[in-house]
């Protein structure tokens, strides 16, 4: 095979050298510079010690993240070829829109649904696998979908999803359950402005609720047994073990998941840009955002609605530091 | 010479970075064409696939490594680029006399901007073509319709006989709607004349003019009538373009006619099993509307640019627009040469042969209105082709926002 | 009605980790059991799975009439003090005290009521709205026993509750389970390694050693009567002494003195235990002990000399005002009232 | 008592209480097993699919095939596997996989025990801006990075697409492990200094050791997404073979007017062996109680 | 060298909860200092500002001569047995055990042998391989004792280490404390609940209630010359009698009884203490009280008399072999030479 060879001669040593260095180099880091900050005074240590440890990650995201968002928001501020500074009529423009305020309208679709639903499914497959035999490969299962691309996905939801006429073969699945189990004409799913974004938000909650369960389900196994113990003793059924205890010890991970989803929900693109490319009354910020930039060639006005997503995140974060504080009070 | 290319003495060497659309048996097509290139000039061809090659091509033109060569979605982002100043001109570069003896005057022009040559076509495409069983249409006794006027008698038949005698299939993922808009321009072009359609694309008429606006309507009356298309507006809109002649080879066939360019007949053979080109799909010309535009075609072409000049990329770009080069697709299949040098006996079957000389024979050729236009105008124009067959109703409002997409999008 | 049944019950954990062996009891209705062994012998084990918190790998446990083995934890009906308290950190002190009461579906009233009353007992009305983090362990523990007395349960099982009380509150909060158990009329099963507290509360005592039960009695009877060895030098502090003996005619000769025994033995040979206060600095008729002393151990009421007797060594109680340096020879009378003898093979009691 | 009372008492199998019981208990396995299906139905329906003929694919449903007559092929599989570069591209997505998913792990655990452990100026402000940075679209990005690694020499190297992967992945990264960091118990970091041990011991022996689960689903979450990239592969690293990752050789089974599509059936299933292999041989780490025993009260 | 010195220290969690006043104690090097009082009066904290776990609200804490305040822990040089145990969960006992050494980077033979000897000395060679879930309540408690044990610290600090052991296994480790006590010569700081351990393993004891220190001095001392009312209750089981008097002639009046007292006082009120010990069934010339039995304890080794002399409670402790039944009027002797009194109003001891 030439191309084993091929890699075998000049990729693998890259990658050796990757995977053992890589490692090496990250740890002689952290190594050499606890050991020079150990050399410190005593009073200095625990002030130049954090930034050590984050010192990376902040590089990092400086770099890749940061440097890009300013210049992002410098770009919302100009015109749409970079030439003239316009102030905020970007962001009037944008908030004007119809188009844009109906992706806003279905982004909060998104929000509150895909949010609640992906997390519901994430912590009941979580806690209920948690308790049969066969836990790993019913979370094998519900992962699957996390491991399928999202070009595949479409294809995926075609199988479910696709139309034909009334009278005709159904070769979606969902179209030939209401044909040949409920006898109601089938539905455009994708289309019919009535189901689509639902439809879309349903392929985004299938395909992450193995990401909820993962995380809860790890979140699940620290949780002390003694306590369950306790409750049962106490008289507490499963039920409400599970409201009383359980969802209270994991409720900082389900923040964590939830401000995840959230975030997700919010710049959300693949499974619409790939399934209506936001026909049909489903268009979301971020495909408008790509649109804005990549299609109407207006990075400015990209950049405007770029930020406004950025903006309605805010709330979320004050509520993980509200969160993050209590809990640093409970340990 | 500074211009280098294949006749400086020895092989060239180096490496040149293509970047378009092509992908799967496209690819492999193209690759084949560049081959005898690459031995012969010893220069290695890295050819790169991209589906999203808007998004692709922009971020590396800002970021500031583009590929040498790229294709181009079509002539409406290549006059932006070209504004831009990121293509290079290749007046210099091909040799612009046998250029103008082997590609029709027309497929050269749409290549250039302001006068200067940018890009240039290495395979073009014939739209306005309905494909029909002609089994079933000797059948039934239908005849292929000559003029608009039998075409609608037709469908009127074929309605009472019991079966739609469209299928239409919009669904083509970021770019829905694309196939109607082929319906509507090509209606533009033969009822309103090449005069509209030229000023339509570019900029200057407006789509709630009454040429435009008679266009939509004329279309509107096959769409917008129960029972001449298949499965009615959700069957339009949620069937993937690809899959939109299928019904026509069900038991019964629930549909006869299906317009299409003239790639369709690959689509149509692979998807259905038992259907040969030739016996079981056959194609006829969309009637002109109006038949003082009688030979009325669009046309559409993959464009090619140069974003960095390069000796190998010099060499690349001539090459391709060589008989030799693109007489290796056509025989592979699926593409038409602009070349016409390009002997028809390359063509692989009977049915393509028939298109090319369609094709050269055209008395009245257009480009791709969609493909002209700013990617933000077309992308409306495929836009409003979904809300039109939803709506037929609401066809003055659809309209006016595409006017007010036109009123920002070419600044 | 709620009387506990342990009927050859074994716990496994691994095939060859075996941790309660043959447990066979029975705690009558209303009783008091004190459960006493040294650590790690398998007592909580046997709590818990009365309580339904590990399964029985043999034998069957019985509350009333009905065999628990299979019965969920939660119908079971049993308060249980965890050696570990597991809190619930998240909930407030009166929270936490108030969930079993919530689980019952009591009124809000009735809740607060209880609530507030075991708080008083337990001297936790400071700390009501605290999280159990903000508590030192003592006043953990109280919670988790606070959460068991606010119940109205079959059984009550208490493992290890005051451990971490100091001696005056441990005191109390003792006398306050037994009202509670004079008022309820509960079962109780109560694990401890308080002497004081083992003598005081148990109706009966069990005592179990490497999994096995080893005597089950009233305290009077377990301390005066040990059935074994094992029983007589777990019980009691300081330790029994014990010293190896010869037995000939009704005689007991040990390495520095000789008793004469009440009783005819068989043995030939056998261990003799006396208790520290059978050797007093009260002079005795019977035997005089002549002690070397090695360590004085004064505990302001009491003072415990630990020396040599010949070859034995031998723990005594004697006047606390008594000044006595280590190093000193001391008269000591023993007491031969009470006196212990048990075989040397067999370890059983002989007298 | 008599024996008939002693029977029954002895078998409770017959008392309500006992039904409700495995009632509760079949309930829970309904619930289990009935939601894992209902999951399941589209990945089915994908996997009958690959096996399926492109035109019986297009004119009747996948569940149809499940009846006789059978009619299945492994051609579309065959296809897939037949496609150039196929091989060098599963090394290539490995290549970039594996140190783009050391890297931001190990570089978020260090950051994230500083998070949950240390105590510094401005950390909450930092912490919470750094979860806001999840939001940023990351098409917002590649101009500006682009542009930084052609200037530094990065763009189509390695290199380049592990530390652009890195950066994206940071945030979230740090985001969940501080999560889970910072649910330790603090006696273990009290007891660990008391012993003397140093912050990199603790960080080694003890934090990483009793937070395998987190750090178990943040592999697999990393790992997965950088396997299942697409775009951020093609800006940095390029399409072309030598380079291309299985995402973006898998593309190019369509054409450019969607025919092949149905290659992409066969195509999902075997590009998700690998994060699956990586999701089985990481559930042991997901083990219950991992503190158990560590602390009283 | 290792001295201790706590300086006007305070601790407050927030702004109206002080938990630790104003402590101020030295504790010499090589000192054995036993620290107790009530539950939650702030021992731990005490303790955890020492090892550095706890910052210090005010005043300053010294080890040998060296301001500590901004130490951190781990360069302190303290082991330090936590109340909670806080093993860790995933290591083995033995690698628990090993982890401060390996800390220290000793040579793998020693780490090996020092862990042998501790795990020898608690009782834990058969669980070495183990992790801290699989162990009992009191095996664990010795891991954690373990795990400061095979340490040469400058100073040990041990919060209730034994209070989960089983009294024979806390009687043989205790002694094991002193004899390493002995061997490394190192100061110690003990937190207990146990009179016994208090009593018997310090060379003093500091006593403190609601965070504020009440009296430093000799296991002697505080049992003999309590400071004030508090003390002379905490000290002790049972607890002393107090019984209000009026003073009048030197001689105190009670309700009940009245003696005469060794020494003038100017107080007119005050009350009067003695301990069990002091009541007993020997019949005394100085002062003879009647009580009604109320309560009979018996201990095997003791027997305690709760009953009524007068208005006053007052207990008793005398034969266990004399037999009384609750309701009895008996006759006891009052030893006058251990006598207590306190001032009704500061609660100061006044003798
Ligand atoms: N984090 C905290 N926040 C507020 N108060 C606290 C906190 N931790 C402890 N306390 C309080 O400080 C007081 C002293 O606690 P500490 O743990 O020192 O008691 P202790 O003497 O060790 O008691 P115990 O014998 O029960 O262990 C207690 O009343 C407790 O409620
Ligand atoms: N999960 C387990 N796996 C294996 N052995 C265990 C497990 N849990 C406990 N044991 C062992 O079982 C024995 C009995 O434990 P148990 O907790 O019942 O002791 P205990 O009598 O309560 O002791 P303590 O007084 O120390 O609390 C102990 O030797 C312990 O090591
Ligand atoms: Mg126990
Ligand atoms: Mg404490």
């Amino acid at each position: 095979m030439p191309d084993l060879s091929q890699f075998l001669t000049n990729q693998l040593p890259t990658l050796v050298v990757a995977v053992i260095g890589v490692p090496v180099v990250i740890g002689l880091y952290i190594v050499g510079l606890e050991f020079l900050v150990r050399r410190l005074p005593d009073a200095v240590q625990p002030r130049a010690r954090p930034w050590i440890w984050v010192g990376p990650a902040l590089v990092f995201v400086t770099v890749f993240l940061v440097i890009p968002l300013i210049s992002t928001i410098w770009i919302s501020l100009q015109d749409k070829h970079g030439t003239a500074f316009v102030g905020l009529s970007n962001y009037l423009a944008v908030l004007s829109d119809p188009a844009v305020l109906l992706t806003i309208r279905n982004n909060l679709y998104w929000l509150v649904l895909y949010t609640f639903f992906t997390l519901l499914f994430g912590v009941m497959m979580a806690v209920l696998a948690d308790r049969v035999p066969y836990e790993t490969p019913v979370k094998s299962l519900i992962f699957m979908p996390m491991a399928i691309s999202f070009v595949a996905m479409s294809v995926i939801w075609k199988f479910m999803y696709s139309y034909q006429p009334p009278g005709a073969t159904q070769t979606g699945t969902l179209n030939f359950l209401l044909t040949s189990l409920l006898h109601i004409d089938p539905i455009t799913w994708i289309q019919d402005q009535r189901f689509n974004n639902f439809a879309l938000i349903a392929v985004a909650i299938w395909g992450w609720v193995g990401f909820a369960m993962v995380i809860l389900s790890a979140a699940l196994k620290g949780i002390p047994g003694d306590l369950l113990e306790a409750a049962r003793v106490d008289g507490a059924g499963e039920i409400t073990i599970f409201r009383r205890v359980i969802f209270p010890l994991l409720m900082p991970t389900v923040t964590v998941v939830a401000t995840t989803l959230i975030i997700f929900a919010l710049k959300a693109f693949d499974i619409v840009y790939v399934m209506t490319a936001g026909n049909f009354d489903t268009n979301i910020l971020a495909v408008k955002m790509y649109q804005e930039y990549f299609v109407s060639a207006d990075p400015g006005r990209s950049g405007a609605i770029a930020v406004i997503l950025l903006v309605a995140v805010i709330p979320v974060l004050v509520f993980n530091l509200r969160q993050f504080r209590a809990q640093e009070a409970r340990r | 010479t500074g211009g280098g290319g294949s006749t400086a003495g020895g092989k060239l060497g180096g490496t040149v970075n293509v970047l378009a659309v092509w992908s799967a048996n496209e690819q492999d097509s193209f690759l084949a064409m560049i081959k005898p290139f690459e031995d012969q000039s010893g220069v290695k061809v890295n050819y790169e696939s991209t589906r999203d090659i808007n998004a692709t091509l922009t971020t590396r033109l800002q970021a500031g490594n583009p590929p040498e060569l790229a294709g181009i979605p079509g002539p409406g982002q290549m006059f932006d680029f070209a504004k831009a100043g990121q293509l290079k001109p290749l007046d210099n570069v091909l040799d612009m006399s046998a250029m103008s003896q082997q590609y029709a005057p027309d497929w050269v022009k749409l290549g250039q901007y302001n006068g200067k040559t940018y890009s240039i076509f290495i395979k073009t495409a014939l739209k306005g073509l309905v494909w029909y069983n002609p089994k079933t249409f000797a059948a039934k006794g239908y005849t292929v319709p000559k003029t608009w006027a039998d075409l609608t008698a037709l469908q009127t038949k074929m309605k009472a006989d019991g079966t739609a005698p469209w299928c239409i299939a919009l669904e083509s993922g970021t770019a829905s709607g694309w196939p109607g808009s082929d319906w509507v321009k090509e209606i533009v072009l033969s009822q309103a004349g090449p005069t509209v359609y030229d000023s339509w694309w570019a900029g200057k008429q407006k789509w709630t003019s009454p040429e435009i606006k008679a266009a939509w309507t004329t279309w509107g009356g096959i769409v917008g009538t129960p029972g001449l298309v298949y499965g009615g507006p959700q069957f339009m809109v949620s069937t993937a373009f690809a899959d939109g002649a299928n019904p026509m080879y069900a038991n019964p066939p629930k549909c006869l006619m299906h317009n299409q360019g003239s790639f369709m007949s690959d689509i149509i053979t692979k998807a259905n099993a038992g259907v040969t080109l030739g016996t079981d799909l056959s194609f006829f010309p969309l009637p002109d509307v109006d038949s003082k535009n009688a030979g009325a075609h669009v046309v559409a072409g993959d464009l090619f640019g140069m974003f960095k000049d390069t000796p190998q990329a010099r060499a690349l770009i001539k090459y391709l627009t060589t008989p030799a080069a693109q007489s290796i697709w056509v025989k592979r299949g699926g593409a038409i040469s602009p070349n016409k040098q390009v002997a028809l006996s390359d063509y692989p079957d009977a049915t393509s042969k028939l298109i090319a000389e369609q094709l050269v024979g055209a008395k009245i050729a257009r480009f791709d209105a969609g493909d002209l236009m700013p990617a933000a105008m077309s992308a409306q124009y495929f836009k409003d082709v979904l809300d039109f067959v939803q709506n037929p109703g609401k066809l003055d409002s659809i309209l006016a926002a595409s006017d007010a997409v036109q009123a920002t999008a070419y600044k | 009605m709620a009387s506990v049944t342990y009927d050859h019950v074994v716990k496994r954990y691994t095939a060859d980790l075996t941790v309660v062996k043959d447990f066979n009891v029975e705690i009558k209705d209303k009783e008091f059991m004190v459960l006493v062994g040294p650590s790690g012998c398998g007592k909580s084990t046997a709590l818990r799975m009365l309580a339904g918190l590990e399964t029985i790998t043999e034998g069957q446990i019985r509350i009333g009439d009905r065999v628990v083995n299979n019965v969920a934890a939660k119908d079971r009906d049993i308060a249980m003090v965890f050696q570990s308290y597991a809190l619930y950190p998240h909930m407030s002190v009166y929270d936490n005290m108030a969930f079993p009461l919530q689980m019952k579906k009591l009124p809000k009233a009735e809740i607060e009521k209880r609530v507030n009353n075991a708080s008083r007992i337990l001297g936790l009305d400071n700390f009501l709205q605290r999280k159990p983090r903000a508590l030192s362990g003592g006043q953990r523990q109280r919670v988790a026993l606070g959460r068991a007395i606010v119940r109205d349960p079959q059984v009550f099982l208490l493992d290890e509750p005051l451990s971490n009380l100091d001696a005056k509150l441990r005191g109390q909060t003792r006398i306050e389970l037994q009202k509670l158990h004079n008022d309820l009329e509960t079962t109780f099963i109560y694990v401890t390694h308080d002497q004081v507290e083992a003598m005081t509360m148990g109706d009966r005592i069990a005592i179990m050693n490497a999994g096995i039960l080893q005597q089950v009695g009233t305290p009077d009877d377990i301390y005066d009567h040990p059935a074994n060895l094992f029983v007589a030098g777990f019980i009691g502090t300081p330790t029994m002494s014990f010293v190896p003996v010869t037995l000939q005619n009704g005689t007991a000769k040990a390495s520095g003195f000789e008793v004469k025994l009440p009783k005819h033995v068989e043995s030939a040979k056998g261990t003799l235990g006396f208790r520290p206060e059978a050797v007093t600095d009260k002079p005795s008729e019977v035997a005089t002990l002549d002690m070397k002393v090695d360590v004085v151990e004064r505990l302001g009421s009491d003072q415990f000399l630990y020396g040599q007797v010949g070859s034995d060594t031998i723990t005594a109680r004697v006047d606390p005002r008594l000044k006595v340096e280590v190093g000193d020879q001391v008269k000591l009378g023993l007491d031969t009232r009470s006196l212990h003898l048990f075989d040397a093979e067999t370890e059983l009691a002989l007298l | 008592m008599s024996v008939m009372a002693q029977e029954r008492i002895e078998a409770p199998a017959w008392s309500a209480r006992w039904l409700a019981d495995r009632l509760g208990g079949v309930a829970l396995h309904v619930a289990v097993i009935g939601l894992t299906i209902a999951w399941m139905v589209p990945t089915l329906g994908l996997f009958v699919s690959s096996f399926r003929h492109l035109t019986d694919i297009s004119n009747t449903g996948w569940w149809t095939a499940l009846s006789p007559p059978f009619n299945f092929t492994v051609e579309n599989y065959s296809k897939v596997l037949a496609q150039n570069n196929l091989g060098t591209s599963f090394l290539n997505s490995i290549m970039i996989t594996i140190p783009a998913t050391i890297i931001p792990a190990a570089l978020a655990a260090f950051a994230a025990y500083a998070f949950s452990w240390m105590k510094f100026w401005g950390r909450d402000i930092l912490f919470l801006a750094l979860v806001g940075l999840l939001a940023v679209p990351l098409q917002l990005t590649f101009i500006p990075v682009l542009k930084m690694f052609n200037s530094v020499g990065l763009s189509g190297t390695f290199l380049g697409i592990w530390l652009a992967h890195t950066g994206y992945g940071l945030p979230f990264a740090i985001y969940l492990l501080a999560n889970f960091f910072r649910s330790l118990p603090t006696d273990l970091f009290e007891s660990a200094e008391m012993d003397g041990a140093s912050t990199l011991t603790v960080f080694f022996r003890i934090v990483l050791p009793l937070s395998v689960p987190a750090i178990a689903s943040l592999v697999i979450f990393q790992f997965l997404w950088i396997w299942n990239d697409f775009l951020v592969a093609l800006i940095y690293l390029g399409g072309t073979p030598p380079v291309a990752p299985m995402t973006v050789t898998v593309a190019n089974l369509v054409n450019s007017l969607g025919s092949g599509y149905h290659l992409l059936t066969a195509a999902a299933f075997l590009s998700m062996i690998v994060p699956l292999i990586v999701f089985f041989s990481l559930q042991r780490f997901f083990v219950r109680g991992i503190l158990a025993g560590s602390v009283k009260g």
